[in-house]
């Protein structure tokens, strides 16, 4: 019962928002923030109970049903989910009177259904299912992401729906092949079956759900979009997008792939794709002026580092992506809700205001944030980083070990520009108020930073056994199908 | 002391005491006091000493690592908190600059290990020499490649200097002496370890020492700043190491210059931080005529340069003669010439920094009411010029602790008999004969010069020089000596040697850079139609390419 | 004191009275060398010197005399006024002949020097060089031959040897009669404006 | 006995010196066509500059500068020894070696520039621009032949490298020794490299703010740092010497050639002089060491 709570809580809440918002002024976020803890306490808890990978049915008929299965691989990434969410919470609490959406109620139906749907996708065992998932998390991601009904959000909201529907076209006929072939929408089913069928056909299924998911998981050349959308949605969505969001996906069309292609068929493939994904968005950033564009650049860059390390597809380098992924999201949360502190006056940073901004407080959390993203030993950064580009030099990828390096020199650029602007010398005329409570956020952002990066130990075993459960395809078969 | 990090068996991290990072260390320990010591004359803020601290604490990391991931760790955090020090004082494009090409070695250095690492699986520096012949040709080359853009960036090796001298120019003066004396030496560390763990590299490090060492010391001729001068400076001794470095038997003299240039850079960068401090100006053209208000600092400022040019009876000449008898022993005879003339070359920068500060006639009215720079300066500056002229009397004193880190790195032990004298296979000196001949000699002629009949007058007004019957007044451009080897430029081989080729060599990879950018940008445009013809396109053909 | 033309008078007449002859060894060994070596100050100021180059080269070899040229006043015994002197060239005559060390000599050539010559009705030369400077050779003629100048030379040589060349003990003497008179012709801020009277030196290093 | 010894040195260097130079005044009179100054001109001067009343000086590093630059002087000859066999007259030499005499030949002449720089007079300082610039320049060929040599007698011992010539180093290495000799012209102060002290350039350059007892000191080094750089040519390229009449002849035969050098060449610029030094002979010398060491 308890994985199928992670996605029905959210969606009831979501549903139950216009009630609860009629409750009192605050009511809402406040409760949000009761709902976002308790999912916290409640993966905390499995975390602790947590031996070995459970599956739960809510049987429909007989072929159809949902099936959730909690891995050790899921539990991680909703335990990163309902944290991200319930920082996100509690954020909202605390800086809520600047930032107050005109439809607050509606906001948090989105955003619970954007969670439930994120956390579907990562415990789903159904590929329908999945698909289903696929779409909530689009249409309440592109609502978000049009909300504050200016032009440029608009255009991104726009943007969004039409590359999310391309994609879950390619998505959806990819899944009819399937079901075609292989008369199952099980994972488990299809990936016993996979291996069987015809070439052709494995290599128009794997195509069309490289497409389908290649727009979400914003690797190149299908990643045009992101930039435009992240330019447009406020930074606290942003936040989510690319916390929480963009996680899912890879790590859905990871799960998949690895369940499907046990062997790494289209590895170097894939590899050197995020490797060209990663060099394009960073030089492509290079120039950025705005700083949303300039995050969603990294981010780009950032993604297509653990879409490499993911495509690695042995346990060192999932290890690895892990990291990069908790890394990227504590980091990345951590700078859009810096710049939605810093954005109360004015949307779309210009890049020059950074030497107007007199907030220390915020310049060194995103210090610290920039610093990690950028693989800085101390921070968690680092330690991804490291374990991926060891992981290619014991496999002997030196291109794409040089590759990696090289984006993440280029990726050095615009950040320690950034980082220039941030420490320009003059005097600084507007003054950024952060209140006690943003700043508890901040410092317990940044110190997980510092403290997972300097004690990599506490979670490295918890990681590598996630690595491995996800790797392990015939275990996954066995739990669902039976020997 | 061995120990696993990450929960991961194969890595396995080493902290070790060994006689080589002790030798480091107590180079780290002596900049930090001395520098401690002037810090009490600049309003800094506390951040400033926080960073300081994790500064030495990450150089302590590198020294006392055995292995190159914490090793690595070490430089990134050294490299970082430099950054954020540097932040203080440095413009906007000279900090951009720094971090860099910071980052540049440190990437650089990241591929290294890993290379090293890949064969071996081990980053421990007793694996180093297997993991590294184990690799093939090719990624051997590639792995001293990255090993040495690495180190050479923080060296400042001449092509990879080009953020150092600015990073020296602009930096608090507090921080300068650290930079120059320390930071780079953890470049050195880098180097000597990478030779004595793994391969000579011999050609190129010749080469490159020599090219450092002789057109940074024409670049410093021409500086009229005094921090770039001595910025010029690091980078044309540390040269000498790097040259010294490419024999077999030259680790006993990089290690002895390594201690002489730290002390040297220290006394004297020390020094033009208390001339700042006092008259508030930092050019050549802008001082002078410093020798009567500050006495105590000329004298530094004067057995400062006479290391600096490694003349006897300092300590300067002790390591000089070390590093020439290195190579004369390799038979690098032509490389040999190569660093004694850049050596006889460094004369024109030592005096010009002694002329344009001290000497020579004051070019502000200001500069005739400074006194003397505080006891806080002066105190390291006694210390540090104490140790150079004991150096100097007792060359062989710190033979027997080289020899102790060379017999740890298993190379060739230094003769040693007395601490008066250094011995090498193809001479030897007497300090102490040397010191006590010089002194001798000065006092005796100097007596004997005082009992003469004749009257030494001294005119009262420093205008009284005879000046072709004209009378100069305070108009007269009479201090001009700090432009001193300008006129070298019109030497045709000396003006190729100094052209800013590294600057128009990176000013144009940055604008290529810009261009391949705005290019690359077209694609997140916004233009759906393009894009998903791009897209489509794109994926076609990797996808045909892939399944071939 | 007597002021005016007593004055005067008296400063002029005044080595031809003193009784400087009575050296004692060392002052007469140190008067030797003197004598035997003389760095003359490659300045010239007047027309004359154009009788200087053949003086010091091989025609006439001044050097084998022990005579030489030096270029800073601070090398040089003897400084020549060559010539017709110019208030513009006197400024830098007095100037020069103040850097030079002591003991030091002036050597004046031709009738200018003596009392102006040709010059006489110039609105921008001196009459008398005495009055400015103390002189303690005349080479006359307009102008001496380099025979003249080098039978000059040995004249002063003679003197030196003897001890009666003082000229310079006589320009401290009677600076404030010297001084008088250069600046009546220079204007009060003759130069040195500084300090150049050797009474304001500071003794020792 | 050391004592003495260095006594003894120093007196020859002294006489030597003064004698060497005034035959120095005396040729060039002759290639001038001139009968010149008696012999012992130079010590007359020397003397007469002594035994001045009054001299200028501009402060304690002005005082100091021409003492050390005579200590320096002295230095570089008590280092060098006279004959390369027998016990006497070695000096200091077994404590040093030739990478010593080399940096202690210029050891006072930037003693002096320091002087020079406290004296406050820019022609002065003009001097010793031009001097430094051309120093390393000079030096430059002068190196590359003294690396060669040491490299083939196997030492840096002057007496060693003096012993070690069977035939002379000058007619083994012929190339090396025209490189050296060049820089010798230079470091001899002759034209054509004779941009440092050019009195109607720089108004007599370094020497400009020095007078009385400053100048005679400068003289009498002058004189005795000759005789020394004499002595070094001696033993690196003409055999060395044995005993005082071989050594004055070598070291004059050796001094007549500069003089008649530098009687018989104009001066160069600085920039043509370190233009010229930086190419023809330090590309001879280059020639000869790769010669010499070719194995």
């Amino acid at each position: 019962m308890s994985s199928t709570l992670f996605i029905a809580l959210p969606l009831l809440f979501g549903f139950a928002t216009p009630l609860l918002s009629r409750l009192g002024k605050n009511a809402l976020a406040y409760t949000s923030v009761l709902m976002q803890l308790s999912l916290l306490g409640l993966a905390l808890s499995l975390l602790l109970a947590h031996s070995s990978t459970t599956v739960e049915l809510i049987s429909i008929a007989a072929p159809l049903g949902i099936s959730f299965v909690l891995s050790t691989a899921s539990l991680l990434m909703v335990l990163l989910f309902t944290l991200l969410m319930t920082l996100f919470s509690l954020y909202y609490l605390f800086q809520r009177r600047a930032n107050a959406y005109a439809n607050e109620s509606k906001f948090f139906t989105l955003l619970n259904m954007l969670l439930a749907a994120s956390i579907g996708l990562v415990l789903s065992s159904d590929i329908f299912n999945i698909y289903v998932f696929f779409e909530i998390a689009g249409i309440s991601a592109y609502i978000l992401s049009a909300y504050s009904k200016t032009a440029l959000a608009l255009e991104s909201g726009l943007k969004y729906l039409l590359t999310g529907a391309v994609a879950s076209i390619f998505l959806l006929f990819a899944i009819v092949l399937i079901y075609l072939h292989v008369g199952s929408l099980n994972l488990a089913v299809i990936a016993e079956q996979f291996q069987l069928l015809p070439y052709n056909v494995k290599l128009l299924i794997s195509l069309l759900l490289l497409i389908g998911f290649g727009f979400k998981v914003e690797v190149f050349p299908l990643n045009f979009w992101v930039t435009d959308v992240y330019q447009g949605s406020t930074s606290l969505v942003n936040a989510l997008f690319s916390g929480i969001v963009v996680k899912a996906y890879l790590f859905v069309f990871f799960h998949i792939l690895y369940l499907f292609l046990p062997q790494g068929e289209f590895t170097l493939f894939l590899l050197y794709l995020g490797g060209v994904s990663m060099l394009v968005a960073e030089v492509a950033g290079l120039r950025q002026t705005n700083l949303k564009r300039l995050f969603a650049y990294s981010s780009l860059g950032q993604v297509a580092l653990i879409f490499v390390a993911f495509a690695m597809q042995n346990i060192q380098a999932v290890q690895a992506a892990f990291f990069i992924v908790i890394a990227h999201s504590l980091a990345k949360f951590m700078l859009f809700l810096a710049l939605a502190s810093l954005e109360k006056t004015e949307q779309n940073m210009h890049i020059d205001r950074l030497k107007q901004i007199d907030s220390p407080f915020l310049m060194v959390m995103m210090f610290l944030a920039m610093l990690s993203l950028l693989g800085i030993p101390l921070f968690v950064g680092f330690v991804g980083k490291f374990l991926l580009l060891k992981s290619l030099a014991v496999e002997g990828m030196l291109t794409l070990l040089v590759m990696v390096v090289v984006a993440s020199f280029i990726e050095a650029i615009y950040y320690f520009k950034l980082m220039g602007y941030m420490l320009h010398k003059g005097t600084r005329s507007e003054k950024v108020e952060v209140s006690l409570g943003e700043k508890m956020i901040f410092v317990s952002l940044g110190l997980s930073l510092l403290l997972l990066g300097v004690f990599p130990m506490s979670i490295a075993g918890f990681l590598q056994n996630a690595a491995e459960v996800l790797l392990d395809q015939t275990a996954y078969i066995t739990l669902l199908v039976g020997g | 002391m061995e120990f696993s990090l990450y929960g991961l068996s194969d890595i396995v991290l080493s902290l070790k005491v060994t006689a080589l990072a002790n030798f480091f260390a107590l180079l780290i320990v002596l900049s930090t006091l001395t520098v401690l010591f002037i810090a009490p004359n600049y309003r800094l803020k506390r951040s400033f000493y926080l960073l300081f601290t994790l500064l030495v604490a990450s150089l302590f990391l590198i020294v006392y690592a055995h292995d190159y991931l914490l090793f690595f760790i070490g430089w990134e955090v050294m490299s970082i908190s430099t950054y954020f020090l540097l932040s203080f004082t440095l413009s906007k494009e000279a900090l951009h600059k720094y971090i860099l090409f910071a980052m540049a070695s440190a990437l650089s250095l990241f591929v290294a290990i890993l290379l090293l690492y890949s064969t071996q699986h081990s980053f421990l520096y007793e694996d180093a020499k297997q993991s590294y012949l184990a690799m093939s040709d090719g990624v051997q080359q590639l792995f001293t490649l990255f090993m040495l853009i690495a180190i050479f960036i923080k060296l400042g090796t001449i092509g990879f200097h080009y953020w150092l001298v600015d990073a020296y120019e602009e930096s608090h003066n507090l921080f300068t002496p650290f930079l120059s004396a320390m930071l780079s030496k953890m470049g050195l560390y880098a180097l000597i370890l990478f030779v004595a763990n793994i391969t000579q590299a011999t050609y190129v490090l010749a080469v490159m020492g020599l090219l450092t060492t002789i057109i940074a010391t024409f670049k410093a001729i021409e500086q009229e700043s005094i921090k770039r001068l001595l910025a010029y400076s690091s980078i044309a001794q540390l040269g000498y190491i790097v040259t010294v470095l490419s024999v077999a038997d030259g680790m006993g003299g990089a290690l002895y210059h390594a201690l002489i240039h730290t002390l040297v850079k220290l006394l004297l960068f020390i020094n033009i931080a208390g001339v700042i401090y006092v008259t508030q100006k930092e050019k050549l053209s802008d001082l002078g005529g410093l020798i009567y208000k500050l006495p105590q600092s000329f004298v530094f400022l004067l057995i400062g340069i006479i290391v600096l040019a490694g003349m006897p009876p300092l300590g300067g000449f002790a390591s000089k003669f070390m590093i020439y008898t290195a190579l004369l022993d390799a038979k690098y005879l032509l490389l040999l010439a190569g660093v004694m003339f850049s050596s006889a070359s460094a004369f024109i920068y030592v005096y010009k920094l002694i002329y344009g500060i001290y000497l020579g006639h004051p070019t502000h009215k200001n500069l005739e009411e400074v006194k003397e720079v505080p006891w806080t300066f002066l105190a390291p500056q006694y210390l540090l010029a104490s140790l150079l002229v004991i150096i100097g009397t007792f060359p062989g004193l710190v033979i027997p602790y080289i020899n102790r880190i060379l017999g740890e790195l298993n190379l060739t032990l230094l003769s040693f008999e007395t601490i008066q004298t250094l011995i090498t296979s193809y001479a030897q000196y007497n300090g102490f004969v040397v010191m006590g001949a010089f002194g001798g000699i000065f006092v005796l002629v100097l007596m004997m010069f005082m009992l003469l009949r004749s009257k030494a007058k001294k005119p009262k007004n420093r205008f009284d020089i005879a000046y072709c019957a004209e009378e100069p007044n305070e108009a007269t451009h009479l201090h001009y000596g700090y432009s001193m080897g300008q006129e070298l430029k019109r030497v045709g081989l000396i003006h190729l040697i100094a052209k800013n080729s590294s600057k128009y060599f990176y000013d144009f990879l940055a604008k290529q850079m810009q261009y391949f950018s705005e290019v690359v940008r077209k694609i997140y445009s916004g233009n759906l139609l393009l894009n998903f013809n791009i897209a489509v396109l794109f994926l076609i053909i990797l996808l045909l390419w892939s399944l071939k | 004191m007597e002021t005016g033309f007593l004055q005067e008078q008296k400063v002029l007449e005044g080595d031809l009275n003193s009784e400087n002859s009575h050296q004692n060894s060392v002052d007469f060994l140190m008067n030797w060398f003197r004598k035997q070596s003389i760095f003359v100050l490659a300045y010239g100021t007047g027309c004359g010197a154009i009788e200087m180059p053949p003086t010091f080269t091989s025609r006439y070899d001044a050097e084998r005399l022990g005579i030489r040229g030096a270029a800073t006043p601070r090398q040089a015994d003897v400084i020549i006024v060559s010539g017709y002197c110019s208030y513009k060239t006197l400024r830098r005559i007095i100037r020069t002949y103040e850097q030079m060390s002591n003991p030091k000599y002036l050597l004046a050539l031709g009738s200018c020097t003596v009392n102006g010559g040709m010059y006489w009705d110039s609105y921008n030369t001196i009459k008398k060089l005495e009055d400015y400077l103390p002189v303690d050779m005349y080479v006359n003629g307009c102008m001496p031959r380099p025979e003249s100048i080098l039978e000059g030379f040995i004249a002063l040589q003679k003197e030196i040897g003897e001890g009666k060349a003082s000229s310079w003990q006589k320009y401290e003497e009677n600076y404030e009669f010297y001084r008088k008179n250069q600046e009546a012709v220079l204007g009060k801020k003759v130069e040195p404006s500084y300090e150049a009277d050797w009474y304001l030196y500071e003794g020792g290093l | 006995m050391i004592l003495f010894d260095l006594l003894f040195m120093l007196l020859v260097a002294y006489i030597t010196g003064f004698l060497y130079y005034g035959l120095y005044r005396n040729i060039t009179a002759r290639f001038q066509r001139r009968l010149g100054p008696p012999v012992w001109q130079s010590f007359l001067d020397s003397i007469k500059f002594f035994s001045k009343e009054e001299s200028i000086s501009h402060g304690w590093m002005f005082y100091l500068g021409p003492v050390i630059m005579m200590s320096g002087a002295i230095m570089t000859l008590f280092f060098i020894p006279l004959f390369h066999t027998g016990e006497s007259f070695k000096g200091l030499s077994s404590y040093g070696n030739l990478f010593l005499v080399l940096y202690l030949l210029v050891l006072g002449a930037l003693g002096n520039a320091l002087a020079v720089g406290a004296s406050g007079n820019p022609f002065g300082v003009m001097g010793v621009t031009r001097g430094l610039s051309r120093l390393f320049a000079l030096e430059l060929p002068f190196y590359i032949s003294v690396i060669a040599l040491i490299s083939v007698s196997g030492s840096a011992d002057i007496v060693c490298i003096a012993a070690s010539q069977t035939e002379w180093n000058a007619f083994a290495y012929p190339l090396l020794f025209i490189a050296a000799l060049f820089s010798f012209v230079g470091m001899m102060g002759q034209a054509p490299f004779d941009v440092v002290g050019a009195p109607v350039e720089v108004y007599s350059g370094p020497a400009s703010e020095f007078s009385g007892k400053f100048l005679a000191l400068l003289m009498s080094q002058s004189a005795i740092f000759t005789f020394a750089k004499l002595v070094l040519m001696v033993h690196l390229f003409l055999g060395g010497a044995s005993g005082f009449v071989e050594l004055l002849a070598k070291s004059f035969g050796l001094f007549l050639f500069v003089i008649a050098f530098g009687a018989m060449y104009g001066r160069f610029k600085t920039p043509q002089s370190i233009d010229f030094l930086l190419k023809v002979p330090t590309s001879i010398a280059i020639v000869g060491l790769i010669l010499a060491t070719w194995s």
